[in-house]
């Protein structure tokens, strides 16, 4: 079974170590993986809110090519990294299954562009590959280097199992939870873990996006997490990029690493740092070595803060 | 005679359903009920259990003017009877390759597992099939060409190819 | 006091029904001695014009073998009707269709082209095809003309009594002769025959087990055949359960399954039908896919069972739908 | 064969009488266009048309015919056969006539009330008249045969709807067989603490039900046993029962509890079914002290004798009686009964499921059952409500509709939680002090008493919100939220969202069919609803009865339930099953299979094919032999019947072939 890279926008910017970890660990368990071949943007979260029908064309288009691309498999599977492509492509192969109105449009206007989706093709978030297709045995199998004094907080966002619960949990996820103690991890348990980030709200009221991001920090931190993992490349440029903006308004100090999970992999795997995009992090990984192992603290001893009162607004 | 109306009006199908008395029957009474509009097209036999399903009745059906057989049993494991509706699988599985060798589209003759509490089922499956059969057009069971001759006798029979002209291909 | 008169005729079928009057042997003296055989092709010179020149009613039965195809032969039986009493539809295919009904799978353009341009063994190169007439500089010639759908006797004329079987068992014609000349004669339209399914009388009834459980269908050459068991206990496709008994189930005895010649009995209308509902319901599976399997294995189930009765089922014949769909859409 | 088969009477006389309905028919169907067609109809002699036929001068209609001598074959063109058949042919019968030669043809759910079209639901109906009056002509005259019905009667289920019922059954004199799954008798209500509304002790008024069914001279009571095969049929049935070996005499058992307190486990050390994993048990425990019969049982799961055979089986040893005995195996029982009321009961819902509630995770959330137990005084903390701190809560939170009324896991209501939540929120408020808060989506308290209740306690320390907790968490957003577990819920008559710091969750657990409803469905071959609840024969008429006829339902395995309910439904089908033996004998409708010996090749196709054993081979004629009692007419034997030998009385297959021909050939 072949699996198709769907890259999405954002593997190509922001998110561009995600793409650069995530291949490098495909590569190291050696799972065939290929770039869908012309495929244009999924609407994201933006077109989908003004046309629905023209975001699930996007979408449709890029099954399409899928369809084109793997003419031999009964089921197609599109690997989406990006949480907002996942969802986005997701979406629009549920309403495309279960619309017949839709999809008739939708077929329409593929066949004026001489193409077809037959709704073969599955979207696939690598997290579920890694986990169900590949197996946390496989996984931990790989590890050169355990990822010892590592306290990770795993942030599975919004989108990955909302409203879609593909693969996992809808509110308590923990599939990254159990790949990353296969990698030696330690999992700090953080209630909080499919809260938003802020999402775009960052960009547009952002003191709005950066309480919600503080608030995931906080609590992070207070629970003894020394390094958060993502699963969204949205979230992690929320959750990592704002940390001075957020000291400046709320007062807070976090230096929080931040980190795609495939970049933890990566890391456990031995795989050189270059080939997993770390230089591109603002805040490094922790350095374990030097850190000095202690007993988390239990969640009641924590502080509560940033709440709704508390916080200088 | 019924051809030349039938000629003349949109092509309606006449579809006979084969229904078991305690789904899907039963499921038909609730569509009713529920006064769930579907199309006229299909008229239910009632049997007791789609085990009682004789193959012979969906040929007569066929023979006797059915563009389309539908049977409805109880689902898998619901027979009132435990088992009935296994035995209408089996039959009907092999009926239908029968029927496939004999020319019959498989659109034709359709097995549905209708629980009694399923109206909203009983009419989307009346309402599919009926646009199945539709789409299919008349089942047509009259004599070929070549029979007709039957009918005439042997001195006004007009033969006219020779030979020489069956070349074709 | 004249002899009654009795006439044969044979349409479509292969000739064995009138090596089975032979069979008779020694047995067909008292016959011959009672009777007066005025017409009788295979063995004697006759023509059709002595059959015209007999009054209507003259010929006190006449004994007809093979199904009815051609334009000639729907003559010769309404000719016969016309000068007969009694008319006997005489073996298989006469009753049934028989083995050339299973043309009725195909109607007669495929059926001239198969058999005239494309079966390995035909060198015909320049195409030449059947024809109902052509000149020739002597004349014109004519042919019988063919039909698309092979008929059975009952279809094309009243038949009053039927001999069943591939050809009829010599004991069952016996009978029917004796009954016949003696005058005790069950209900027209009767099968002059026992009305009851060949496990009756089937050496083999006892090891028939009260479940069959049929897993998979085999074919006689793909085992070793166990003499004395019962035929489906083995896995093998034999009909006798759908099948009326009077042959001594003669196939049975010599290791083969029954392939259904005798035709059903009185009370079922279908025989292919019946034969499928029993046989499929002695499936052992409850999954779909599994009984499609197990199913896939009968690969043909017309072949299998209309062997004998395509004609006289009650679709009759094969219908190509599409067919019809094409000049749908040339209006 | 498709001749009509005239009896002594000479050619059949057809009478016609299409039903108005009102207005339900014959505002769709065209009634004059129709009673002209069927006046064409062959055998027709009668057709009338009349408003109500099912009234009484409807009826009259017919059996006036039948008495003139005009028709002596009848068919109703009206609504469903499984609404008025049952009428018709009573009439019939009161009008001279045989019930049997009767027909209905549906015009009305069929036809009326599912088409728009009048043209179209006329011709429909003419052909489902057509269908009718040509299969009526080969109707026989049938009689229900009378089967004797034995006098004893299973219950199956020893909560408190099968206690209930096999004690009115046993105190009317019936011989009550009564078989539980568990070492005791006394389900769910057994660990109930209090019952709503009136708080009256749930053991108080239970138990002296227990200790009757376990005296009663006409109970035999089967605890730790399984109904595994039911044969036969009403008046008739043949159930096997396994009884579990349960390593005790339960002959020589006196309860006196010595083998457990000489167990070589010192302390409990296994979940305690009872007491929902609150407490441990020994691998030879008694449920609890009230348990009927008060007899031990040991595990075999968790005794060491089992697990290794080296154990020094102490308890053994101090048993005076010698009731202990290792080598106790399943016994299988074979009985005959007459009726069957099933009270298998209810599981409650698995709070895990729902994973943002946090059962299984947070310590201090807790189900409702498991809060049952914690307030029992008989429970395993004496009735002290502590948290795993050993502290009393001084805020609890309760959650209703978990499990219930949400499309991803039950959407039923479960009826019982509102008021067994009310119950709780007093019940521990009277023990701890604490504030309670409790979330609910709608307060249903429809019941004797119930409102009332409710009102009680909205006037004691418990916070009623209006809303449905979206997750609960051990996130502190506030320094008083820090420890606690957080409730959030958007609070519906606020329009707010709400955070509710707790020290204790109840979840209020709904309820579910027991796992192996399937199983008992099957084996007793009755109906499920869609929820998997056991299907009554009709919800408002037949409550209690079931698709198969002498098998009754009771209490929550037909739906979720109160206790008052549960004991009224129990009542009620121990009536209806008294009611079968105390007529003595059954009727059977009359729709067998039967055989036509001469035709039968003796193929035995049909014998295996039968789940009743209804067809049989018989060894000295050599052919298939139909027993008439036991068939239940389902016709599948008749349609695998490959010499058309076997036939089923009112769908031969002639019968169905001409109704074959009257639904297509005419319209």
């Amino acid at each position: 079974m072949k699996y198709l890279y769907y890259p999405g926008c954002s593997a190509r910017s922001t998110g561009k170590p995600y793409e650069e970890s995530m291949l490098s660990v495909a590569e190291v368990l050696e799972i065939p993986i290929e770039e869908l071949e012309d495929w244009n943007c999924c609407g994201a979260t933006t077109y989908m809110a003004i046309n629905e029908l023209k975001a699930f064309a996007l979408c449709a288009r890029n099954f399409a090519l899928a369809e084109r691309q793997v003419e031999a498999e009964e089921e197609i599977n599109l690997v989406a990294p990006c949480a907002a492509c996942y969802l986005g492509l997701n979406k629009a192969q549920h309403y495309l299954g279960e619309f017949p109105e839709i999809r008739a449009k939708i077929c329409e206007g593929l066949h004026a562009a001489g193409l077809e989706s037959t709704g073969r093709v599955r979207v696939r978030h690598p997290l579920d590959v890694l986990v169900n297709d590949i197996g946390l045995e496989k996984i931990a199998s790989a590890v050169t280097k355990p990822l010892e004094g590592f306290r990770v907080a795993c942030y599975y966002g919004c989108q990955i199992i909302r409203p879609y619960a593909e693969f996992d949990d809808q509110h308590r996820p923990t599939t990254m939870d159990r790949l990353m103690e296969s990698l030696g991890a330690e999992v700090i348990d953080w209630p909080i873990k499919t809260r938003c980030c802020g999402g775009s709200l960052t960009g547009t009221v952002q003191e709005c996006g950066l309480r919600l991001s503080a608030m995931l920090l906080n609590e992070a931190k207070n629970r003894g997490c020394n390094v958060i993992a993502t699963a969204c490349p949205l979230c992690q440029f929320n959750l990592e990029c704002y940390q001075s903006q957020m000291k400046r308004q709320f007062g807070y100090e976090f230096k929080m690493p931040v980190a795609f999970f495939t970049q933890l992999i990566g890391v456990a795997f031995g795989i050189p740092k270059r080939k997993l995009g770390l230089q591109r992090l603002f805040l490094p990984l922790p350095d374990v070595s030097k850190v000095a192992v202690c007993p988390l603290p239990s969640p009641s001893e924590t502080k509560a803060s940033v709440g709704g009162s508390n916080v200088p607004s | 005679m019924s051809d030349n109306e039938a000629s003349k009006e949109p092509f309606e199908p006449k579809i006979v359903a084969f229904f078991c008395n305690w789904c899907t029957y039963t499921a038909a009474d609730l569509a009713g009920t529920a006064r769930m509009v579907y199309a006229p097209n299909i008229r239910v036999v009632r049997i007791m259990c789609s085990g009682r399903l004789d193959p012979q009745f969906v040929l007569a059906a066929f023979r006797d003017g059915a563009d389309g057989v539908l049977i409805g049993g109880c689902h898998p494991g619901d027979c009132h009877y435990q088992e009935g509706n296994y035995y209408a699988l089996r039959r009907f599985t092999l009926l239908k390759k029968l029927l496939k060798s004999m020319g019959i589209e498989e659109a034709r003759l359709r097995l549905e597992w209708i629980a009694a509490s399923e109206g909203d089922k009983v009419k989307k499956v009346m309402n599919d099939m009926t646009e199945a059969v539709r789409e299919l057009g008349p089942l047509r069971l009259e004599p070929r060409a070549y029979d007709l001759i039957q009918a005439q006798p042997a001195a006004e029979i007009e033969v006219t190819t020779s030979a020489q002209e069956v070349h074709h291909e | 006091m004249s002899k009654p008169k009795v006439g044969f005729y044979w349409c479509a079928s292969c000739g064995g029904c009138e090596e089975a009057v032979i069979d008779l042997a020694e047995d067909i003296l008292p016959i011959v001695e009672a009777v007066d055989i005025v017409f009788w092709p295979v063995a004697m010179d006759f023509k059709r014009a002595d059959v015209e020149a007999l009054s209507d009613g003259e010929l006190a039965v006449s004994f007809i073998n093979g199904s009815v195809r051609s334009s000639e032969q729907y003559e010769m039986v309404g000719l016969l009707r016309a000068k007969s009493q009694l008319i006997v539809a005489f073996g298989s295919c006469a009753h049934l269709g028989g083995i050339p009904g299973l043309a009725n799978m195909f109607d007669r353009k495929e059926m001239f082209e198969e058999i005239y341009l494309r079966l390995p063994s035909v060198n015909n190169d320049k195409r030449v095809m059947p024809a109902e007439e052509i000149t020739v500089p002597e004349g014109k010639l004519t042919l019988p003309a063919s039909w698309d759908t092979v008929k059975t006797l009952d279809q094309v004329i009243e038949v009053d009594y039927y001999l069943p079987g591939c050809p009829p068992p010599v004991d069952l014609i016996k009978e029917a002769v004796n009954a016949i000349l003696s005058g005790e004669l069950p209900p027209k339209g009767s099968v002059l025959a026992p009305d009851v399914a060949l496990c009756e009388e089937c050496p083999r009834r006892d090891s028939k087990p009260e479940e069959l459980a049929l897993k998979e269908f085999k074919r006689p050459h793909e085992i070793e055949i166990d003499p004395e068991k019962c035929l489906l206990a083995q896995g093998l496709l034999c009909l006798g359960p759908v099948t009326r008994k009077g042959c001594g189930a003669s196939c049975v005895s010599v290791n083969m399954p029954c392939t259904g010649c005798m035709g059903p009995t009185g009370r079922v209308m279908d025989y292919g039908a019946k034969a499928l509902s029993a046989i499929a319901s002695s499936v052992d599976s409850k999954d779909e896919h599994e009984i499609s399997a197990i199913l896939d294995r009968i690969v043909d189930p017309v072949g299998t069972f209309y062997r004998y009765s395509l004609p006289a089922s009650l679709l009759h014949r094969c219908y190509q739908q599409t067919a019809s769909e094409d000049e749908g859409k040339e209006q | 064969m498709s001749q009509v088969e005239t009896g002594s009477n000479g050619t059949p006389k057809v009478g016609v009488y299409v039903c108005h309905c009102g207005i339900n028919i014959s505002q769709k169907v065209e009634i004059s266009e129709t009673v002209e067609f069927a006046k064409k109809l062959p055998y027709v002699t009668v057709v009338r048309e009349y408003k109500f036929m099912c009234s009484d001068p409807g009826q009259e209609l017919i059996q006036q015919d039948i008495r003139e001598g005009l028709v002596d074959r009848v068919v109703v063109a009206s609504c469903s056969p499984l609404m008025h058949e049952h009428t018709f042919r009573g009439a019939m019968a009161a009008g001279g006539g045989n019930p049997f030669l009767f027909q209905m043809a549906n015009i009305r759910e069929h036809v009326s009330w599912v088409t728009v079209d009048k043209k179209a639901a006329t011709k429909k109906a003419k052909a489902l008249i057509a269908a009718a009056v040509e299969r009526i002509a080969l109707h026989q005259p049938l009689e229900r045969v009378q089967v004797p019905v034995h006098p004893d009667v299973l219950v199956v289920g020893g909560g408190i709807a099968g206690i209930h019922a096999a004690l009115t059954l046993a105190d009317s004199g019936k011989k009550v067989y009564l078989v539980e799954r568990e070492p005791t008798i006394g389900g769910h209500m057994a660990k109930l603490d209090k019952t709503f509304p009136t708080l009256d002790c749930s053991a108080c008024i239970l138990t002296p039900k227990m200790s009757a069914v376990g005296a009663h001279p006409n109970i035999t009571l089967w605890t730790y046993s399984e109904v595994t095969k039911v044969d036969g049929y009403v008046g008739n049935f043949k159930v096997t029962v396994k009884r579990k070996p349960r390593y005790v005499d339960e002959e020589k058992c006196v309860g006196c509890l010595e083998c457990i307190e000489a167990c070589i486990f010192k302390e409990g050390k296994f979940r305690s079914e009872f007491d929902e994993g609150l407490s441990k048990r020994k691998p030879v425990y008694i449920p609890f002290p009230q348990a009927t019969p008060l007899v031990a049982v040991i595990d075999p799961e968790t005794c060491i004798e089992f697990k290794t055979g080296k154990c020094k089986k102490s308890c053994a040893e101090v048993c005076a009686p010698e009731a202990i005995d290792f080598e106790q195996t399943e016994k299988i029982k074979e009985i005959e009964v007459g009726a069957i009321v099933l009270a298998t009961g209810f599981k409650t819902f698995d709070a895990a499921r729902v994973s943002r509630y946090g059962y299984g995770k947070y310590p201090n959330v807790y189900t409702s059952l498991e809060v049952e137990r914690l307030v029992n005084a008989a429970g395993p903390t004496g009735g002290e409500v502590l948290l795993d701190n050993g502290k009393k809560p001084k805020t609890v939170g309760i959650v209703h509709c978990v499990g219930s009324r949400d499309e991803n896991t039950n959407p039923y209501c479960s009826r019982v939680c509102c008021m067994y939540s009310l119950k709780l929120a007093h019940l521990l408020q009277e023990r701890t002090g604490a504030e309670i808060y409790d979330f609910y989506i709608d307060m249903r308290t429809p019941g004797k008493g119930y409102e009332e209740f409710y009102e009680r306690v909205s006037q004691e320390k418990v916070h009623f919100i209006r809303g449905r907790v979206g997750e609960i968490t051990d996130w502190a957003m506030e320094p008083e939220e820090v420890g606690k577990l957080v409730m959030r819920a958007e609070d519906t008559l606020m329009g707010a969202v709400r955070r509710v710091p707790v020290d204790m969750v109840v979840l209020a657990v709904g309820l579910e069919p027991q796992d192996d409803a399937e199983e008992v469905r099957r084996i007793f071959n009755i109906g499920c609803s869609h929820d998997g609840w056991f299907l009554e024969r009709h919800p408002k008429l037949a409550p209690v009865s079931t698709f198969t006829d002498g098998v009754f339902l009771a209490g929550a395995c037909q739906g979720p339930k109160d206790i008052p309910d549960s004991v009224a439904q129990a009542g009620a089908a121990a009536s209806e099953a008294m009611a079968i033996i105390d007529r003595g004998y059954v009727e059977l409708e009359p729709n067998t299979a039967f055989i036509i010996e001469d035709l039968c090749s003796g193929c035995k196709t049909c014998v295996a094919i039968c789940p009743f054993s209804a067809t049989s081979f018989d060894e000295e004629k050599k052919v298939v032999v139909v027993n008439g009692a036991l068939c239940k007419g389902c016709g599948t034997c008749v349609a695998a019947c490959p010499s058309g030998a076997l036939q089923q009385n009112l769908f031969t297959d002639e019968q169905i072939f001409h109704e074959i021909k009257g639904v297509v050939s005419y319209v």
